[in-house]
């Protein structure tokens, strides 16, 4: 068997990746802090910290604690805010050769929008990931993901707002996420990524209180890595729009179990603070499985899974 | 970065030292050491449960290539990393955050600190006594009991006037080692405290009481915190404490593994 | 302070447990395995593993893979039948100083019916716990429990068939359980058991398939217990009726998490797999937690998060 | 049951012996020892991740109070195994399941392993050549290559006549076991093979070509098999197997903890 250098190359719609990691948001910053580690232009793409249309102080402290092969955070959706971020923090991600997609979130529909509007101005943004899916926050977030003509709304919404790719970013924390999925496609989706966090909690009985001061928090890491698979397969069965899966991905392997369960792209969240290069070594190790395998396109992989 | 352990050694009953060796671990990115007051994150094995790294303070700079850390076993994750024997390897992140500030002007530190406080207090004691002849120093080491006052031999070996105080007075004073550190102030405050600085790291009471003092004598508190931290370079937003802000007057959370974990006392909303 | 032997007992509607540890269904067996470790007569109770009007004979092999601090079982409810249950497995749990709680499930409403008529003639049973909320059966199971018409319907169905306590288990695959919890109430169950299963999937990238033969499965083990914490939690302040906690349970601390959150009586599960002892080592670590924090009686700890 | 590792070896790349010690671990509840194809199951550390036990063959029983387990590194649960050292607690629990049947009437043992599946054999072949003077036995083993044929000089030493075969032929015969078992049997049927059995244990698809030549010769064939296992104990239903049911000529699913892990091989739905 030749073997020759596979492409890695996908295509999430109209957006192309040149590999199919991608970092999830709100795990890695903009992009500055893991700069200082690797190369972010190896990245398929960089997808940003929720960015709200005023600047959000977030949630009280303790935002966060470990619970077994998960965390739970409730960081609240703390950002600079969309103004700061294009001011401030993109004229950087634009210096790398990747794609930058913009995670946004807002408290009513109108806020989406203005979000939206902005950030399809701005120079550098590739794509826009909405965040209708959030458990950490008391109004927007999961409330909208979880109402199906709400998740229709918002999303029409961002898509008359932009000829930017639109990525919807649905809750997990549903009796079928099928629909959503379904209502996102028909508001002009391109793209979905799945999964946000789980909701969970966690008590110290010292003292017997919430381990985070939010409460609820929502829950990340390897624990959720199941519910993730099943739920990226049967949208996957499901639904025409191409994947971003996500949800406990640690390394190639788990990144190759989402493509094969239906994932065209995959992102690394929780991974990437155990192991800072986690997102590069996954695209090696995707590239290594590949060549082992014959395979000779990313795309060759997506949604192989002999079910 | 994967370090090899070179000695893990328990101390006293739960307190550890554990040495680590790997290329330019005693060194930040530009080649600079790392400073007292920076801490790395660390991973014993590749199990998801534990799954976060820990960080641990930078408690002595042995070489460019190795450091030692001290460390209490608290949980899981400091019990795994208990287990390591000479040999073994480490997952390793640093050096990281701040670490302790000394502006111009600083002629006279007073390093407070309480139980496994003393971790990184020892890297600002030896680089003083090391490196800065200029400064001098009184230690003020609270603890428990007798065995759990930490590092204070080690304070006094390097010639470091050295107070203990113990809850249950098996060391040095019996009480609380802010009340000592009260006394001292008092007693050479005529002098004049210009130019002095409180180091402070321990117990969350301590430090709020330390802090307090530091506002009573109008002296300047330097106190390195905790908080439960994810990615600990500052992506996460998950180790925030309450800071004022100065400029606007406000309150803003702050990030103690990037903006930390060494804070001006003062800012701290406590 | 006077160290006192604190009283264990709890309450769970009408049933009386000397203490809150039960075993999950499912996971005990008939308990004729476990009884080789222990004697059973010092739990608060025994779940039997699911009993449907005929036997049954499962799924196929693999049924069962671990993941991350979680196991993904899709047994698909292979059980000997009631009838076969009341005549050679009851006798036996009958002889032990314990409460039997025979948990039932059915491809039918009158199914769950006619089990439970069957159950409530024989004698040992203590109360009926009804599962409807198995994702691993097509028909039935979860379909049930994800339906709250239907949830209704087969909760009253059940307590019209019988005078024993009905401890209804419900689903967490939902976007809201409360609705669920609240419907049970109203048909008249007596207690909520919280959680069955997450589902799941997992995939052999060696052999790019499924791990288990029926696709997907249910999620167990502490990689859930942040999940089904925050459920107990969100019913016992919306819901009247007691709750038997559960979901990833392995040691005294954890069950205490679920009582402060709310649990009246807490579940071993997957800790029985990895540790046959856990269910007495639970009950001796929250009877040292009540010594040492004062705490008299069991009931004392229920809901006492402070949150 | 806590047990503490006495030795734990590394045979060849991959390979390991480990002796576990802990009062009774020989025997089964009656006190009667624990029968070769019994096995434990077995966990290294607290952590949940891995969370499950995992399943280990009898090797040998070394005295009431220890056994050894012969293990290929698989997985993260033999590997964190892999990593134990002398002193070391192991939790354990067993002897488990049926073992290999040894009806009246059996007067020549045929065993018949493939790679790691020598493991549960070599307690037979120890039971046979220690206890049952009554049976004469062949061993067949196969492997990949030379180092993979593990076992076969202890057989040999117990004086049981061995045959080896390689993938490679770098010991023994090129190509498969089962061709030098076929040759064996084919050689020696004209003498009768009534009291014969073969015992299997090895990769699937030559415990179904063994099954297959068994049936065809009219031999019995027990073989241990294996299946992904949660309790270990017949609670949890997770390991079943589908085995035909003579009583109703229909197949039904039993489980390899509890009603195996050896089973008639004619019984089994390969
Ligand atoms: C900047 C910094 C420097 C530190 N330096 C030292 C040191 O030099 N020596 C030392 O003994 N300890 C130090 N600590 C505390 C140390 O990190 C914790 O004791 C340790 O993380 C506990 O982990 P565990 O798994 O043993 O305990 P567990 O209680 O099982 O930990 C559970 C989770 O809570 C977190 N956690 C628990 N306690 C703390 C804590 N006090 N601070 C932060 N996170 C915590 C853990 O990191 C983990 O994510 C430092 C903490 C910080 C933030
Ligand atoms: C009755 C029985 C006896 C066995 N005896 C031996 C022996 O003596 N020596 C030996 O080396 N191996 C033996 N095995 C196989 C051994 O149990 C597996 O290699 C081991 O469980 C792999 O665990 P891991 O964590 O290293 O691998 P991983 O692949 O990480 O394990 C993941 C999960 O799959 C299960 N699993 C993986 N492979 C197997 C397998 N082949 N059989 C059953 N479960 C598996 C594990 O138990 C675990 O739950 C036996 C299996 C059974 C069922
Ligand atoms: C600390 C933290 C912050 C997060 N912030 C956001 C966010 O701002 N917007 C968003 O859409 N998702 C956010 N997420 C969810 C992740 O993007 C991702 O969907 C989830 O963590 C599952 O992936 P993982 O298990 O690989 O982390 C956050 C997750 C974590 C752990
Ligand atoms: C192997 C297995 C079999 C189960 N069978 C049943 C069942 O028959 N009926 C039922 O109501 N729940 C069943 N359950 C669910 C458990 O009772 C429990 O709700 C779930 O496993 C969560 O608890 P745990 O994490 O402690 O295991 C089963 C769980 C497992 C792991
Ligand atoms: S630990 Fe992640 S920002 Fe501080
Ligand atoms: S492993 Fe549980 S029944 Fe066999």
């Amino acid at each position: 068997m030749v073997k020759i250098k596979p492409s890695l190359s996908v295509k999430l719609g109209p957006l192309t990746l040149k590999n199919p990691v991608v970092t999830a948001s709100g795990t890695f910053g903009y992009g500055e802090e893991y700069s200082k580690y690797f190369d972010l232009s190896l990245l398929g793409g960089i997808t940003t910290k929720g960015l709200s249309l005023k600047p959000m102080q977030g949630n009280p402290p303790p935002r966060l604690c470990e619970t077994p092969s998960g965390m739970l955070n409730a960081i609240g959706l703390q950002n600079v805010g969309v103004d700061d971020f294009i001011k401030r923090k993109l004229p950087f991600l634009a210096g790398f050769d990747t794609k930058v997609i913009a995670n946004i979130f807002g408290n009513t529909v109108e806020e989406y929008e203005a979000v939206t509007a902005r950030l399809d101005r701005a120079k550098g943004v590739h794509a826009i990931e909405v965040n209708i899916s959030c458990p950490n926050v008391k109004k927007g977030g999961m409330a909208f993901g979880t109402d199906l003509e709400a998740t229709y709304d918002v999303i029409r919404a961002v898509r008359n707002a932009t000829s930017l790719p639109v990525i919807a970013k649905l809750s997990p924390n549903v009796t079928d996420i099928v629909p959503f999925a379904d209502r996102a496609a028909h508001a002009g989706a391109d793209a979905l990524s799945l999964i946000n966090t789980l909701l969970g909690m966690a008590i110290d009985i010292k003292n017997r209180k919430p381990r985070i001061a939010n409460i609820t928090g929502g829950l990340s890491g390897p624990a959720i890595r199941p519910v993730a698979v099943r739920i990226v397969w049967q949208v996957y069965r499901a639904v025409g729009l191409p994947i971003i899966g996500m949800g406990g991905i640690m390394n190639a392997e788990d990144a190759i179990e989402f493509m094969l369960a239906g994932a065209t792209a995959v992102a690394a969240g929780t991974a990437s603070f155990v192991n800072p290069l986690a997102p590069v070594e996954i695209i090696a190790g995707i590239e290594r499985y590949m060549i082992e395998n014959g395979i000779d396109h990313a795309h060759h992989l997506i949604g192989q899974v002999q079910a | 970065m994967i370090a090899r352990i070179r000695k893990n050694e328990e101390l006293l009953e739960g307190y550890f030292i554990v040495d680590i060796e790997a290329e330019g671990i005693g060194l930040r990115k530009a080649g600079r050491p790392a400073v007292p007051g920076q801490f790395y994150m660390l991973k014993a094995g590749p199990s998801t449960d534990p799954l976060l790294r820990r960080p641990l303070s930078l408690h002595r700079k042995l070489s460019d290539d190795s450091v030692r850390f001290l460390y209490r076993r608290a949980g899981r994750g400091t019990a795994l990393l208990s287990r390591l024997i000479p040999g073994d390897e480490i997952d390793v992140l640093g050096p990281l955050g701040n670490g302790f500030p000394m502006p111009a002007g600083i002629k006279h530190a007073l390093i407070v600190g309480g139980g496994i406080g003393i971790a990184p207090l020892m890297a600002l004691a030896d680089y003083i006594s090391d490196e800065r002849k200029d400064i001098s120093a009184a230690a003020f080491i609270g603890g428990r009991s007798r065995e759990y006052v930490l590092g204070a031999d080690e304070f006094s070996r390097k010639g470091i006037e050295t107070f203990t105080a113990t809850e249950d007075g098996s060391l040095g004073k019996k009480g609380f080692i802010t009340h000592i550190l009260d006394e001292y102030i008092h007693e050479h405050k005529h002098k004049g405290t210009g130019g002095w600085a409180i180091y402070s790291c321990g117990p969350h009471p301590m430090l709020i009481s330390v802090a307090a003092m530091a506002k009573k004598y109008g002296i300047k508190n330097y106190t390195s915190m905790e908080s439960n931290m994810a990615c600990g370079i500052g992506a996460c937003m998950g180790c925030v404490i309450g800071v004022l802000d100065r400029e606007h007057g406000s309150s803003v959370y702050k990030k103690v593994c990037d903006d930390g974990p060494v804070f001006d006392a003062d800012d701290i909303v406590w």
